[in-house]
């Protein structure tokens, strides 16, 4: 599903990223760890192809990245983005925020609303379509956000900090949601601080620290095979 | 198709939603679209009420031939053959001199002192209308015409016909002029307004391109409401140039009226206020385009 | 003190890094002010040009006295001393016949045509210039020296003046009611324009107040652009002035020529340019206010 | 410093506060917790003045809240707000966001810049005046927020989940920097999720859920006097 090889990316003077080498296999569940500033945010950009890094290949999806300016929008439209800040549109209501990823693809209206509503559902924001996203507390926003991210079933799904805004417990239901993804098929990344998923024994966990990856553990227990069992 | 159709409705439902947001605004902006468009429309329309006035007056460029005093009835009818068969008069009319006394009389304002003239001192005439009005032309018709014999004097127009011609055309040079500069101003505006209005969505345009939309998707939205504003702008420059003429309806008739004119305004017609209101739209959607495009432009560098 | 020049300093940085952010836009809207208001501008000037024009070569209403046919030097001296007695009479001046046919000839446009009268036709007259240029006075002003012995007849002046008087009167009204439009479509784009532009910064704006910002320390710096921006299309109107009179001079010249008249164009005064500097500036200054104190309002009662 | 007698709040149905009774001294650091939507951040709100409840009294620094539309501007400089979502304006350099507070206040241009300045400084991002919100990362944008809550010296901070951007050791640090603030004088408030602080001997606890206080554990340890000994 994505292969990186020797990616580097440079702010200016500043070295975010420095040399990664990751091949991700589709289906699986990588949770990218390291502390703050560690280059999380910037590997999951360049992966959705909107930073070109400054050196190596990108291959997601057989596409070269690196190459190209920007993702072809097939590929865009594939990919579920979560953004470490949400980027809620604040003067949309809640559903018009989740049904974008279908109106950019030109899925008919009534559709797109349909799909839109199971989605909020999903995350636990059933009833709630008309409010705007200032109307939603701090990890409602957040679970607003990724039903935006998954409404359209993406091959790929890219997600920082995901729990951030949330108690343990909401954030193991955000945990289940993902690897429920992951179970029915979408390749899952994301960025986290959060102390839960290190003991998450269905996930590769991936540490990164001053841009580059200083550990790499394996699921002890593959997510697709242990899903039914597990959750 | 079916997607096609799709993003279409759904750039129309966004224009609608930020037209509702800020209605206040795009009225005001179709307001003074409508009056800068309503200037050079009037300044048009008005040119062609009177030119048309002045034509039906007869007030476009004559030559007056006068006949040699005391000429006889055959002499007359000899210059009236010749008129009649030269290619470059368009048509001619015998002024008798009595007719002529009068016509001084009434059309050039001096009615009561051909009272005080004794007797009648003008000759027959010729008022001969030319098939070229172009200065040159009228001016060689005038000098071949007083070299024939039985003609005293062949002139051009009286001053007053002049005038208005000359006023007339500076008036058209001027409403072409001006709406070659509305043409750019509208477009400027369009820009900056709709520059201004990417400014304000640019979240919006940048979190649509991230998941994945094309420039054509962010654009559509603007260039469609702008589509809108400008042909509400047009139609409220038609409906205010209907209410200035109504308005100017009877000084101008008093003015015309002065030169001798028979008077009725008349608006556009069915196709100039569709070219109008067309005109405006497609203005107001080409400079929405070129500004977000331009948006889109700076956005991508920034991002990438 | 020290805080209110902080408050104000502030603010004109806060407003000139808005307007480095989006200097097209800025730009777009000066032109769009200037073009609107080099209209009325222009029409004004005019109006005064043609109209100093016309008073220096005598095209303000007149009325002329012809003597009767054969008056003597006493009679016509009798005329004359009861006009510098008159009090409706400004000045008035004596034409003697020779003179009236070669006005008759450069005036009424009817060069040749003398040459065609048997000798002069015209008796001695006097060209009166009244005080009052109303019509009713300058009637009963008329009809009272047609009655005085001597007197053949009493016109008031040629078509002419008439037409150029009704003429400039109605550009004059129409340059005043251009103007009160223009004032309001100043105010109202100037409105539309800072309605977007604080559309375009409510987060700067929300966290500015979230902070305890006071609503006059937000609309500062919209006010202080609105005021730069309204002064420099001002003087974009000013320069389009000067340029479109010095392309309009060439042909006015031959309008107002025809008319009899010396002619050279001149441009406003520095009163007047400094008055539509300055009401340009501060009337996109109240609509920038009107619009930054809604948008306040408005967001006001949604974050409440 | 602060006194809510039977506060309440509804948005439209829902009731995200009911009935909060709470002391707060000055000089006090008392952490707010709970479940996501528990109603933590609209009770920051309504102390802020942000936000006016339906019912109940709330009287900061003397001022009663619940009766003025909008806290007067001297209160609203006197308090220091971090925002959940930051609020960071994301056309203004750093500095720029930081000084904020002290241009509303009317401190002249040089004095704001050098105490901006010193208030990065204060939250490690020295040297990076210049650059946008975002060109940092969330962590980073984090500390930025913070250094324009306490750039003007608040007496009230204000602090709505001050570390969900950030790993456990750039958590602790800017535990230890809102310690500091409070035991320089200022009354610190903060909702967070962030466990760390949960054993946290120096902070008072108090514990939302529902929109009613659950639990309310005092420090055991008063900031003031234990943080020379402690950090
Ligand atoms: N647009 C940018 N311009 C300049 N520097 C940047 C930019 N984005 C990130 N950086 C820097 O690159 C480094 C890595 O940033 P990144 O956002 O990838 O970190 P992260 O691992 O996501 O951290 P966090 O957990 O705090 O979100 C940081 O030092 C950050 O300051
Ligand atoms: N502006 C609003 N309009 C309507 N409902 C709101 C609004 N703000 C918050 N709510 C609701 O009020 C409840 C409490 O919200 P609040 O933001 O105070 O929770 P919180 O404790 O801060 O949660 P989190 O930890 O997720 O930030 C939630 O159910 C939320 O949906
Ligand atoms: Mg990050
Ligand atoms: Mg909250």
């Amino acid at each position: 599903m994505i292969e990186l090889e020797g990616v580097a990316h440079r702010y200016g003077a500043a070295t975010a990223l420095d040399g990664i080498d990751l091949d991700v296999g589709a289906g699986e569940f990588v949770v990218l760890g390291g502390p703050s500033g560690a280059g999380k945010s910037t590997l999951l950009r360049v992966m959705a192809g909107l930073v070109r890094p400054t050196a190596g290949r990108v291959v997601v999806s057989g596409q070269d990245l690196a190459r190209e300016r920007r993702a072809a929008p097939w590929l865009r439209q594939r990919i579920g983005l979560l953004f470490q800040e949400l980027a809620l549109l604040e003067d949309r209501s809640a559903i018009d925020n989740v049904r974008l990823p279908l109106d950019i693809a030109g899925v008919p209206g009534r559709t797109a609303r349909e799909r839109a509503s199971a989605a909020l559902a999903r995350v636990d924001l059933a009833g709630r379509e008309r409010l705007r996203p200032a109307q939603f507390s701090g990890g409602e926003r957040q679970r607003l956000a990724l039903a935006r991210a998954i409404v359209h079933g993406p091959a790929l799904l890219l997600a920082d900090e995901p729990t951030a805004r949330m108690d343990a417990a909401s954030a193991l239901a955000v945990f289940e949601l993902l690897h429920a993804q992951c179970g029915a098929g979408a390749t899952v990344l994301i960025a986290s601080h959060d102390p839960t998923t290190i003991d998450d024994v269905r996930v590769r966990h991936v540490r990164l620290e001053r841009g580059r990856i200083v550990e790499d553990r394996a699921a002890t227990c593959p997510a697709r095979v242990a899903r039914p069992a597990e959750a | 198709m079916r997607r096609w159709l799709a993003h279409r409705r759904l750039a129309i439902t966004t224009a609608a939603r930020r037209a509702a947001r800020a209605p206040l605004s795009l009225l005001a902006q179709a307001l003074i679209i409508g009056m800068a468009v309503a200037l050079p429309l009037l300044l048009h329309l008005t040119v062609q009420n009177v030119g048309r006035a002045a034509g039906q007056s007869g007030a476009d460029p004559r030559i007056t031939l006068f006949l040699a005093a005391g000429s006889d009835a055959p002499a007359a009818q000899a210059i009236a053959d010749r008129l009649a068969a030269h290619p470059a008069v368009a048509s001619h009319r015998h002024v008798p001199r009595d007719e002529a006394l009068a016509e001084l009389r009434e059309r050039h304002g001096l009615p009561d002192l051909a009272d005080l003239l004794p007797g009648n001192p003008l000759p027959d005439a010729f008022s001969v209308r030319a098939r070229d009005l172009d200065p040159a032309a009228l001016e060689s018709l005038r000098a071949e015409a007083a070299a024939w014999p039985g003609v005293a004097e062949a002139l051009l127009d009286s001053a007053w016909a002049r005038q208005l011609q000359a006023a007339l055309a500076f008036a058209r040079a001027l409403a072409i002029g001006l709406s070659a500069l509305l043409a750019l101003v509208l477009v400027a505006s369009a820009f900056a307004v709709c520059a201004l209005q990417a400014a304000r969505d640019r979240e919006e345009i940048a979190v649509s391109r991230l998941l994945g939309a094309s420039p054509a998707f962010v654009r559509r939205p603007f260039v469609y409401l702008a589509l809108a504003v400008g042909a509400a702008g047009g139609t409220l420059a038609l409906g205010l140039a209907a209410l200035c003429l109504r308005a100017a309806d009877v000084p101008l008739r008093a003015l015309v009226v002065l030169y001798g004119g028979e008077f009725s305004l008349a608006g556009p017609t069915p196709l100039e206020a569709a070219a109008v209101v067309g005109g405006c739209a497609l203005l107001a959607a080409l400079g929405s385009w070129l500004a977000a495009s331009a948006h889109l432009r700076r956005a991508d560098r920034a991002a990438a």
